[in-house]
Parts: C-alpha cells; structure tokens; sequence
C-alpha cells in the first residue's frame, strides 16, 4: 500500500487540518466542520456525517447553501454519537435541525443516539436510501444511501436556505431520497489506511456489480464488458425500480479514481439511455463527488425533478466541493 | 466473587485478543464488510482502557458503564453502539457484589439491548449470534449451580460456536446483508469479536 | 487494463460527446471544444489545447473566465494544426487570439505550425514551463509546462474578459508563467487505452520523483516516505527555484487517482512548509485539475501573487472544472 | 526509375511494417517518454493511405506532399508534425522523372526540414539519428553509383544502425530528455520508427 500519509491511525486529523488550511469558508474543531460565519438565526441547521474517504462528501458540503456541519468519522466509519450532539448545538439557529443520515447500520444508530441524547434542540431525521443493488426487505438492512446524498443536502439546503421550517426541510428531503435511485459499479477496490491493502482482489478480466461506497464487495462479479454495456446494467437497474420520465438530475459519480474522461464517456452513454426511454437529462453532474477511497469505476445518481426540485437545484451554492451562483 | 478489579482485567485482556485478532477480524470484515472492524474495536479498547485507568471506577457496574460508554463515544460504526449498550446496559443492571447469578442477569440484559438496538435475532448473522449463546451458558451454568470459572468456560465456549455457526448463513442485518448470498460462507466479524470478549472474560477468571 | 470505455480508438470522441451531454455551456464540434455562446466582439479569445487524459484540463477550463477553446488530441498527444486553426477563427472577436501552450515539443510544433498557418487573425503565443522537475537547459527540451496552466488559463482569461488587449493579456500570461513553479511525484504510473498497460512499472516501495503529466517516468526512484517528507521534497524543490515569499497561490493537484482525503493530507503539509519559509497561503485549489489518468500521486504548483494576479484569480469563472463568481 | 506507384508501395509498406511493430514502438516509447509512438505513426499512416487512395497523386512528389500534409493534419505530437515535414519537403522538392540523386537530393532537404522544425542534431537521441545516416548513405551510393536497390538497402542498413546508436544515448531533446540519465539505455522510438521506414522503402524497391 502507498499512500500519501503520514500514518494511518492520523490520516482523519490530518486530512481535516488541511481541509481547515485550504478553505477559510471552513472551521473544525473537535472533528466537526463548521461553517465559518457560525448558525444564522431563524434557519433551519443542516448536519451531516458519516465515515470518511468519502470526500468531498460531507465536509466538503458545508457551506451557503448545503450543510451547516458534517461529521467524519475515521475511514468507513460511522461518527459518534458525541461529534453529532456537538454540531447538532454548534448549528442552531433556533429553528431545529434536520440530520440527513444514509442509511447504514453504523450511521443510522450513531445518529438515533445522538438525536436521543441532544438537549434543548429540536432534531428531525431523513434517511437516505437510494441504491437500488441492494433489495429493501426484511432480510436486508434495506438500502444503503450513496450518491442520493449529494441531492439531499443541495436540495433541502437550498430550502433551509430559505428560511422554511423544520418539517418542510425534512419532508422535501425525504422526497428528494424517494424521487433518487443509485447504482454502483467497480473496476477495482480500495484500500483503508487501516487496513493496508485492497479490500477485495478483482481479476484484471472482472468488475463487481451493485457496490456500495465503503468498498464492500458487490452484488455480482462478471466479466468486464464496454462502457457502454457497463451503463446499460446500471440504468437498467434504476429504470426497473424507478421509470425514468419526464426531467432527471442525472449524477455519473467516479468512486475516487476513475479518469474524468472515462466519466464522460459513462455519461454520453447514460444519456443516450435516457433519451431511449423519452426521458430528459435537465440537469448533470460529472466528477468525483461520493468516493470510495482510490476506488475505480463509477455510479449513476438520478432524481426525477419538479420545478421545485430544479429551483432548489440551481439555487447559490458554496461549497469546496460543490459550487455556483456565486 | 467477581470484583471491580476482575472487570478491569476483563478489558485488558480483551485488549490484548482483540489486538492479537485485529487483521484476522479486519479480514473477516474485508469478506463481507468494509475491512475495518479490527481497526474498530482495537481503538475502542484502547480507548476503555484509558479511561478505566484515568476515571478508576470502583464496582463492577461502573467498570462496565464506563467501558459502555466509552465504546460508544470512540468507536463509531455499527460495532460502537451495539458493543456500547450491551455493556452499559450490563452495567447498569449488574448489582454489587457480584454473584454468578447477578452477572448472568446482567449479560442477558446486556444482550437484550444489543438486539434491541439492532433488530437483529439469533440467525442474522451478527454478533447476536455469538451473544445470546453465551448468555444461555451462564444462565445455565447458574441453573446446574457450576462454579464461575467453568460457567464461564462454558459461556465462552458457546460464544465461539455461535461465531462459527454464522459461516453458512446469509447476513440480514449490517452491512453483510447488502451481498446477498455471497455473505454465506464467510465468519461474521462481530460474532467472531464478540467470541474473543467471552474468551477473555474466561482467562482473566481462572 | 479495465477501462470505462467502447474502444480504445473512440476513446476521445465519446468523451467529448459526454461532455457536450453535460454541458450546454459547450459546443463541441470537429475536435475543438467552445463556450456555446460564441466569441464576444472585442474581447481576445483564448485557445489552449494539448493531449486528453488531463481533463478537466483543457476542455473543462472553456467557459466564461477562462478560455473561449479547447483543442483535445488524442489521449497524450498533442492536437493537430488543423483544430488550432478552428479553433482560433472560431473564437476571434476581432481582437486577436491568445495561444496558450505548455512546452512540450509536440505542443510547441503543432501550435507554431497552425499559427503560421491561420489567416487573418491575429495571434499571440504564450509558453507554459513551469515544471521544477527538468532543468532549462541546452540538454532538455526545456522545462514542462504542467499546473501553472491552470492558473495562466484563470487569470490571463480574467484579463481578457475585462477587454485588454492582446498585447497586454499575453503579457500577463507569461507573467504568471515566470511566477509559478510545480513540481509532481507519482505513487502509482497511469495506462493509456491504446497500450493497455502501465506505462511503467513501479514496486509497492517506490515513488517516482519529477514526474510531468503524460505517465513519463520522473528524474528519480526513490523509496516511499511519508506525505510530509513527500510534501517537502517537492516544496524544496520549488523553494530551491523561486523562493517562497509574500502572498502565494498554491494549488495541490492529483493526478487523477489520488483520494482527496490525501490530498488534504498534502496540502496540510505543503501549508506547514509555506508557514516555515514566512510567506503566506493566500489562495489555494486542492483536487485533480491537471491529471495524468488514473495516476496516483500529486503536484504542488505555487504562484507568487501580487495584487492585480490575485484579483484575476478572484474573477467570476464559470466553467465545468473550474466555477465561482457566478 | 522510381514511379508514384512506388511512393504509394512504400507507405503501404511502411504502414504493414509499423503495424506490426506497434506494440515495440510504443513499448520504446513507454520507457522513456509517454507510451503512444506506435499508436501515432499507426494512425498516421492509415490516413496517409486512405488519403493516397482518395485523392490518387499522380507523381512521386505529390504522393509524398498528400503523405506529408496527411501526416501533420491527423497525428498530432511532436513525430506528427516532424515526420509531415520530411514527407511534405521531401514531394516539394522531388522532381520527375526520379533519378537515385533526385530523391536522394530530395531525401537530403526532408532530413534538413526536421532538423529545422525540431532543433535537434545528431546525437540529441532522435528520429534525426536514424535520417542523418540514411541521408549519406544515400548520398554515398549516388557517389559511387551503385543501383537503386543497393542505395536504399544500405540507405535502410544506415538507418538501423543509426537507431542502435541511440541506445546508449542521453536524450537532449523531445519527452525523453526530461528523464536525464534515465533516457541512456533505450533506444529512441523515433529513431527505430525512422528505420522502419527505410526498410519498407527498401523492401517495396526489390
Ligand atoms: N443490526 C445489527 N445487530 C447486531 N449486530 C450488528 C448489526 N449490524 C451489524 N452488526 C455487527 O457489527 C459488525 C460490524 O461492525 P463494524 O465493522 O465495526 O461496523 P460497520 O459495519 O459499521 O463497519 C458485524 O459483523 C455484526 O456482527
Ligand atoms: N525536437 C525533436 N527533433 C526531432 N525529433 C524529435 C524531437 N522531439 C521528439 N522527436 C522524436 O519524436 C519521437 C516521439 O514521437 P511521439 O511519441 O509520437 O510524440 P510525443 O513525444 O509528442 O509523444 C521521439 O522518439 C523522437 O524521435
Ligand atoms: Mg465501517
Ligand atoms: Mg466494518
Ligand atoms: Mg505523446
Ligand atoms: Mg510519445
């Protein structure tokens, strides 16, 4: 394993002083990102987390327009409950504050806690699942949340943005999950810090169907076929469970080390797909923006919008991961 | 009788297995997971021990508060929260001084915590599945009237088996579950981790 | 190799089909790519161009703030006089265009080549060396032309949209040029589609030194240290070039498959060093901007600020890789 | 007499040739430089044939000037324009009827074209290495008068050997002098390209 590190029990501490250095939008402290300027009275806080080599998700949304705070935990580790009640506080504003939580066993029980155990705030819950590799049953843990979370906290933050209350910010986020489905596709693992080498071997002849963002193992393992075969498999996969119609946001996510260039050579490819089903890509994103580590290959994010959807899509955002309107 | 000091060698001593088991249990995790369960609890003990040696609680139940809640503030993940309660939980019900039947009681309470918060039963494949035959051990063991060494024997043994016997199921629960059948013939980490806490339990009492 | 593509022959147009997917801001056409809107009456156009595989430069960088096109060759391979000279009509306000080309021999050659050739435009060339890593001398094709053409594609399009002249915006080109130095280590080499195999080989122990942004081995092999002692080695040789003082720009690049968690690790180093020598971080990029492929590893690129450079720096952008402002 | 036929032979040759040496080429050039040599002149000189047989030259300086253009229009890097140059002045300055000294008159200026264009000299590790040599020998054979097919055989033996001689080489121009010392010990792909092509010319003249 080569890793730019100084060691792997630092590589949070580490990574988030030079987040801290780079983006003066940002403040850290005690393993929470903060925006700079502190809560705004009157709007509804926005706090996210989970475990990082993930990045720019989460703490690379915080900022106008998306997070108020987001919780890293060590490497594919959900935060404590502890990091959660801290910024829960640290981010009201007096008028509640949503958790936008993706669900995995981890994030979902550290985040249940810490909603419990905060005082004297009001905390409502969305719950993030979108990836439709993963059946939603009583013999799962039902779906996990991936790229969908790129949507939610740009869309219910637009509305916090706003001034809306509590309930309306986490009812839109929770349609924004529900209009979203996600399907992930690996070409190769990565490997955690911790962990020193890849967390499963692929064959240069295979890729693994149905990932999540953790580097889990997927699905199915098959032969490697062309880009465009490759999309098939995961538009099909979410126009099975989602009808593709009318105006999409359409996400093609690279896992962290997938060349940009092959990203688009993804996208035109989803977007022949879309238009072959009378649907529209309104609006895309191309790039690294929901990461496993060095992991190679990508994901398909849709989101079936509204105008409501839309205006809350293209409204100001400024982010270090995620930026425009000013 | 079980005193405040042998809860401390408890964790110690699990420190120690779970340190000597940290890849076999990050590789088990790597099969079905996402490779950083011996990174977790490793850091989690780490964590316990510091803070028994710094807070010094004095009964048993405040040992095992205390390493709850400890658990639950460093760790992270699923393991975190679920290893957390049951300790707490163990803790908090277990009443000085401290008779095999009382510890029993205690562990079982334990258990019902970590399935509560869970969801998970026996045969989902998770650390409930090392637990709760542990817990049926001891309370065994109380019923036959066996001595404390050989009851936790007993448990630890059970514990292990019940690490094994996830092998061949499919996960339902955790992150295991999201592979389908490819969870199946794969140790569950929190079973097996869970299997080196009652091995412990078992060598400090000796 | 496992590629996310249809063939390694069509790798390059069915990229710029997916960006022209995702970007209505662009219009592709015969292998160049141009801001939609066309060229502005008396504004200089900027045309860059240079091998794909580093995207999101040069294509990315097309949009308001910075270039008005963008000339993709092949993958590593610079593009042919006759796009150069496309794109150059193409983007003429009537006030000359403003060539931007890093010092590569193929790059220099087909650029003078289409610059003779175009007709009835005036053009201005600039020249981006900024790499550390190979001396300027009679022994060497002179030094590469890496990161700084971010900031010289940033801030000489900033100029231009102000309405200066090309004299001037030329000028200012090669001011930031002479400013900036970079330096860059691999981890890890890249594969090109066509050779379908690393370009080289390096062992689980080794890091390159020196390296520029085509997979070409580097000045040295050397045994992996940590990102600080990486960090340093490439600060040092930057330092040991243009020293560091006053107000920095300083952009910490992967290279295509580095997480960026790491490259926080990095920048907190590269912070650290700058802090060291007294001068001041005053603006910072961390990501891949200028990218080899899938190569692991990153380049640091420090341009000295003044005043009128930061301002330009500052200006609105609104392009696919590059946005704030607007 | 050299005909436009074979012109259009040696880049049909020369296009066989390369195909199957496009792996070595571009091996060559993945050693010191950016892995895409064999790629380019094999694209290069599908173009150049298609376009040989689109617009039909007729003369041998037309076919080499289609080649030449073709070359720099649809290769790109530095051996796209380079190798465009010697085609392009090699057909601008070829007279008909070609004579041994016409082309190896014609072949001189083509050389003295990429000398210009790229800056290098002799020993600077380039394609320049393999074309000095196989310009005098060609020079000499006119000298001595010695057959048409004798002249481009030692022409092509020249160029070989001038390609071996890079080996040893520091690179002071194009990619692979960025690698310093590291360059010494390969041979430059340009330069093994360049034999290349002399030997198809060789071949299509028996
Ligand atoms: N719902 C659950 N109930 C009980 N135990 C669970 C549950 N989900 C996961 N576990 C246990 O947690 C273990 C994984 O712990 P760990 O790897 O530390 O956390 P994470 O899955 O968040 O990475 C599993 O092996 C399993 O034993
Ligand atoms: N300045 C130069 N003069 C002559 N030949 C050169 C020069 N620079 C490079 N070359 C030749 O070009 C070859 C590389 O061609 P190619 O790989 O196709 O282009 P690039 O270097 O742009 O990737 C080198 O091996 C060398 O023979
Ligand atoms: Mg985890
Ligand atoms: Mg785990
Ligand atoms: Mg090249
Ligand atoms: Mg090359």
């Amino acid at each position: 394993m080569k890793k730019l590190i100084n060691t792997a029990d630092s590589v949070v501490e580490d990574a988030l002083n030079g987040m801290a250095a780079a983006h003066p939008s940002l403040r850290v402290r005690d393993r929470v990102v903060y925006r700079a300027e502190g809560p705004r009275p009157g709007k509804v806080g926005l706090v996210s987390g989970g475990g990082s080599g993930h990045e720019p998700l989460h703490a690379g949304f915080v900022g106008h327009g998306m997070l108020d705070a987001a919780c890293p935990g060590e490497v594919f580790t959900s935060p404590v409950p502890d990091q959660i009640i801290e910024a829960t506080k640290g981010v009201d504003g007096g008028a509640g504050v949503l958790h936008i939580v993706k669900n995995y066993t981890g994030d979902v029980l550290n985040f249940e806690m810490a909603a419990e155990l905060v005082e004297g705030v009001e905390v409502a819950s969305v719950l993030v699942d979108d990836d439709v590799a993963v059946q939603d049953s009583l013999y799962t843990a039902g779906r996990r949340g991936t790229g969908a979370t790129l949507f939610v906290e740009k869309m219910a933050g637009a509305l916090a943005e706003e001034g809306a209350p509590l309930a309306r910010v986490a009812a839109v986020a929770a349609e924004v999950d529900e209009r979203s489905r996600s399907f992930g596709i690996a070409l190769s693992s990565c490997t955690t810090p911790a962990a020193g080498k890849p967390t499963f071997d692929l064959p240069e002849t295979d890729v693994e169907l149905g990932i999540g963002i953790h580097g889990e193992p997927g699905r199915a393992r098959v032969p490697m076929v062309s880009a465009r075969e490759l999309a098939g498999v995961a538009m099909e996969a979410i126009h099975g469970d989602l009808p593709l119609t009318g105006d999409l946001l359409v996400m093609v996510n690279g896992m962290g080390g997938t060349p940009l260039m092959e990203l688009y050579v993804v996208f035109a490819e989803v977007a022949a797909f879309v238009k072959g089903k009378g649907a529209r890509v309104s609006r895309s994103l191309v790039g690294n923006y929901v990461t496993s580590l060095e992991m190679q290959g990508f994901s398909v994010t849709v989101c079936r919008l509204d105008d409501a959807l839309t205006r809350w899509w293209d409204a100001p955002v400024e982010t270090p991961g995620l930026r425009w309107g000013r | 009788m079980m005193e405040a000091e042998l809860f401390v060698a408890w964790f110690e001593e699990a420190a120690r297995q779970v340190r000597d088991n940290r890849d076999r249990l990050t590789r088990l995790d790597a099969a079905i997971g996402d490779a950083d369960h011996g990174t977790n609890i490793d850091r989690g003990l780490t964590e316990v021990l510091k803070e028994l040696a710094e807070s010094a609680p004095r009964s048993p139940g405040e040992v095992l508060t205390t390493a709850g809640a400890t658990l639950i503030r460093r760790v992270g993940g699923a393991s975190g929260p679920l290893y957390g309660s049951l300790f707490r939980q163990m803790g908090k019900t277990l009443e000085s001084p401290v008779t095999l039947a009382r510890f029993a009681g205690a562990f079982e309470e334990g258990v019902v915590a970590v399935e509560r918060l869970g969801k998970a039963t026996m045969g989902d494949k998770t650390m409930v599945d090392a637990l709760i035959p542990a817990s049926r051990a001891l309370a065994l063991a109380v019923r036959d009237g066996v001595d404390v060494r050989r009851a936790l024997d007993q448990a630890a043994r059970a514990a292990a088996e019940g690490a094994k016997t996830t092998i061949p199921l499919q996960a339902r629960k955790g992150r295991a579950s999201y592979l389908g059948e490819r969870s199946i013939g794969h140790e569950d980490p929190g079973a097996a981790s869970a299997a080196l806490f009652m091995a412990a339990l078992a060598a400090v009492a000796t």
